[in-house]
């Protein structure tokens, strides 16, 4: 909690955003998201794709990683391609937990790792137990 | 980023929800609630209009899922109505629509209903 | 530059937002802050006010304080009010540069700071000419 | 939170600037441009259309008193069309109420120009 945004590889296009780990802040950064895609060239498909995507993955840092007590979205813009980052510095999880699955029978939960898989062109989760969960994607910009 | 929701009262002893905004996991326990309490009350076929809702997550989804599996263990249905192409797309990449009747009309919705 | 968030006075509702010193991003700045805003209880027309006051601080960070190349905008919420931190890290100005004009004849500039004091109920600039620009404005929620 | 740039001819010698979504900072130099252009081809009598405008900053204010201050050297005026009260306020609180005429449509904003 409460470390400083680590800058590996700052660049121009660097947007960095924190919120508290609460419901109410998901709208916030879904439309942080939304507005940095904008300045790509995204269709309108393509962000509101990305915005779920990092709502998803705001909700889960909600839900499953206690004791963290906000989340650090930082999106790294390319001319072809928005690569978020959403991290949390909770009680992470093993990484069988990050399964994706259909729906084939009417049962609550797990879609959310499902979705962003599927939005999403590239998704790479760190998972650790203790240290939270670091979760990396990309979307490409079609031309 | 704030829904509306609004329960009538339709032929038969069916019930629409209208939802009007957004659905996420801040909203949703509101929309938990509405379906919550028809269902409390024994209302058991329920059409969820979902025209004005501009975006649904996967809370969204999991309060239409809970409230759908609640009304079958009655032999009740949910039917939703839905005609934005970006949500009916997050319905199709999930198999939902294989679970749900989606229609295009609150007419088509209700009347696969009764 | 690049020095990490400083956190104060951490609290619940606390959003903290980077963005680079470039003229693109500040829409992202505005819609963020405006996704604030609407967590609060502001009037439409309210929202539209803080969202200006942001722009404008921006606007200012991007034109005048050269050689940072990042601003920093912090949201602090209460369920009264909303304050607003606007900081960049490059040259800053003397205090008399921070003067609000009305405008009588056409000249252009020099309107940024007067709408900030116009649109905000409290409005604090700390200026220093080495240090970069500290800016806090507070809204408050009429109810 | 783009902005869309329409430059039409109209009766007389007055041109119309369509202007369609935001003006800030890092769109205003788009504005800045047409503007610009229109003046350096001689026309000095210019309604500006906001209507469609959902938001303007002090640059994009400043934009058009550039513009203003250019063609009042040629014994020009710019009329602005304002409909959004949002940005009708704006004009009001910065005094610009007083150097620019603003009009309700484009009709009137036409006809105090000619
Ligand atoms: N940020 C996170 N911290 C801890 N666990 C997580 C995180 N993100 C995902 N998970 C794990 O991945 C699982 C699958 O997530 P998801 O597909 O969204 O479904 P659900 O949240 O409904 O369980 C979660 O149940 C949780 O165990
Ligand atoms: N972040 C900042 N860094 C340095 N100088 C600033 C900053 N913000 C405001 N100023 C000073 O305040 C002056 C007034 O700003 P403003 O009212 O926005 O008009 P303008 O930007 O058109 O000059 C600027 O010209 C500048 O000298």
């Amino acid at each position: 909690m409460n470390q400083p945004i680590a800058h590996p590889n700052r660049s121009a296009g660097l947007v960095e955003l924190r919120i508290p780990s609460k419901a109410e802040w998901v709208a916030v950064a879904r439309l942080a998201v939304a507005a940095v895609a904008n300045r790509l060239n995204f269709s309108i498909e393509d962000i509101e794709d990305v915005k779920l995507a990092v709502a998803e993955a705001c909700t889960n840092c909600i839900q499953h990683a206690h004791g963290s007590d906000q989340i650090e979205i930082t999106c790294e813009t390319d001319s072809d391609a928005l690569t978020i980052r959403v991290r949390d510095y909770g009680q992470g999880t093993r990484p069988e937990a990050i399964q994706s699955r259909r729906v084939d029978e009417p049962r609550v939960g797990g879609l959310g790792v499902f979705l962003i898989r599927s939005l999403m062109d590239a998704v790479e989760y760190d998972v650790h137990p203790e240290r939270g969960t670091n979760l990396v994607m990309t979307k490409k910009v079609t031309a | 980023m704030d829904i509306k929701v609004n329960v009538r009262e339709a032929q038969g002893d069916t019930y629409v929800v209208d939802l009007n905004g957004e659905i996420d996991v801040y909203t949703s326990p509101k929309v938990k609630d509405a379906i919550g309490d028809l269902i409390d009350k024994g209302h058991y076929n329920l059409v969820i209009n979902l025209e004005k809702v501009r975006y649904i997550d996967s809370t969204g989804l999991g309060v239409l899922i809970g409230g759908l599996k609640r009304v079958r263990e009655h032999g009740g249905t949910v039917n939703l109505v839905c005609t934005n192409p970006q949500i009916k797309k997050i319905f199709d990449i999930t198999g939902l629509v294989k679970i749900f009747g989606i229609y295009d009309d609150e007419d088509a919705a209700m009347k696969a209903l009764v």
